[in-house]
């Protein structure tokens, strides 16, 4: 499966890049973080403290647990500072 | 009801004029800006960065949870993102109702829920280097009052 | 701080952007203006009648009294009297702070004590006669919360 | 002793006047009241309910329980309605 993963603030700093199109057969969101997490350092910096990482689904926040089926955009930050 | 998202400065006085042209049913109008705090002039720039299409949509369901809640004439969500300096309009909300109760509660609710679930994050460019600011355990705190 | 009682309408903008102007300290800045409402289409003239004099000097007290309470960099009360028309702003209060919370409860405070404790008469004028507005309980209640 | 009495609203319109000085020896706002209601019929309507009458002494609010020694405005107002 093709997923489009997109990063922010420095969760996009950690793995440097804003965007990139991921293959994996992990079944949630929360699986594809520890595949990440194997494959380089720079994922593995980025999700050290998953505490301070939020996801969201296809634009709309989401959690680790979410099922990855049938999704096309993930995206992870930090905890939204706006306003 | 309007959400919008865009890096240029926007007009406070004029927003809320455009908020209340015409009409006779608004009995009270309440506005929140946010500004770029610098007390101790060591910030050089306030990066907002936010999550296009996300933003808007975030923004805007926020905006319709308060109609819910709340009598409501009119609200208005406006966030700017790019560089800013020391002084400058981060963003503001306002809330048109018939009562004043509704008014206030409506754009503390708007601040509350965009503080936390709106994807926007700043970063500080200071004279010691750049940090990202860390949200606040007070702000998700915030939505429990709701 | 500053108080106001005119008869003259004011540009909320203006005061906003005068408020903030210059200054790096604020963050956060609450307005509420009070519009004269007429859901009916029924009225014909609003009149605001006061007590020149004790008015300034009440809403000067309720001012200083939010100053006190909280961390403030400024804050402004423009009230008219006089002859208002349906759809025209009644009167406007501003709070700037370093936070949010701040800004907000000082806007609501100088609110619920300006309503019941600047001396400020409405007395409506309508299709079928004049009438002098009543205080609600409500009113007086909402000054328990601070 | 003399006072200067000043009127708002509907208190004002019953009495038919905005402003007066009252000749008077009453000691307390209460009594002035008192003694205003057994002059005329125009005072007494207009404090027939002191429930929805406000006092301020010297333009402080203040209560019917007053003393009058040493003021030189009193004022008569329904509750406020103001913002």
């Amino acid at each position: 499966m093709k997923l489009d993963v997109v990063y922010f603030a420095w969760v996009r700093e950690r793995i440097g890049v804003p965007r990139e199109t991921v293959e994996t057969d992990a079944l949630s969101v929360g699986d594809l973080v520890a595949e990440l997490r194997a494959r380089e350092d720079r994922y593995d910096l980025a999700f050290s403290d998953l505490s301070v990482v939020r996801v969201a689904v296809d634009q709309t926040l989401s959690d680790f647990d979410a099922p990855l089926k049938g999704v096309r955009e993930l995206a992870f930050f930090p905890p939204m500072t706006g306003g | 009801m309007a959400v919008r998202v865009q890096s240029e400065d926007f007009d406070l006085g004029a927003e809320l004029e455009a908020l209340r042209a015409g009409r006779t049913d608004i009995g009270a109008l309440v506005s929140f800006s946010g500004l770029v705090r610098d007390d101790t002039g060591d910030l050089k720039v306030l990066e907002l960065e936010h999550y296009p299409g996300m933003t808007e949509s975030a923004l805007t369901e926020i905006e319709v949870e308060a109609h819910k809640r709340w009598e409501l004439n009119a609200t208005l969500i406006v966030h700017r993102f790019g560089p800013l300096k020391p002084g400058e309009q981060i963003m503001m909300v306002a809330a048109a109702s018939p009562h004043r109760k509704a008014a206030f509660e409506a754009a503390d609710f708007l601040m509350d829920f965009l503080k936390s679930r709106a994807p926007f994050w700043k970063k500080e460019t200071g004279v010691d280097g750049a940090e990202w600011v860390d949200a606040k355990d007070t702000d998700e705190d915030a939505l429990k009052r709701w």
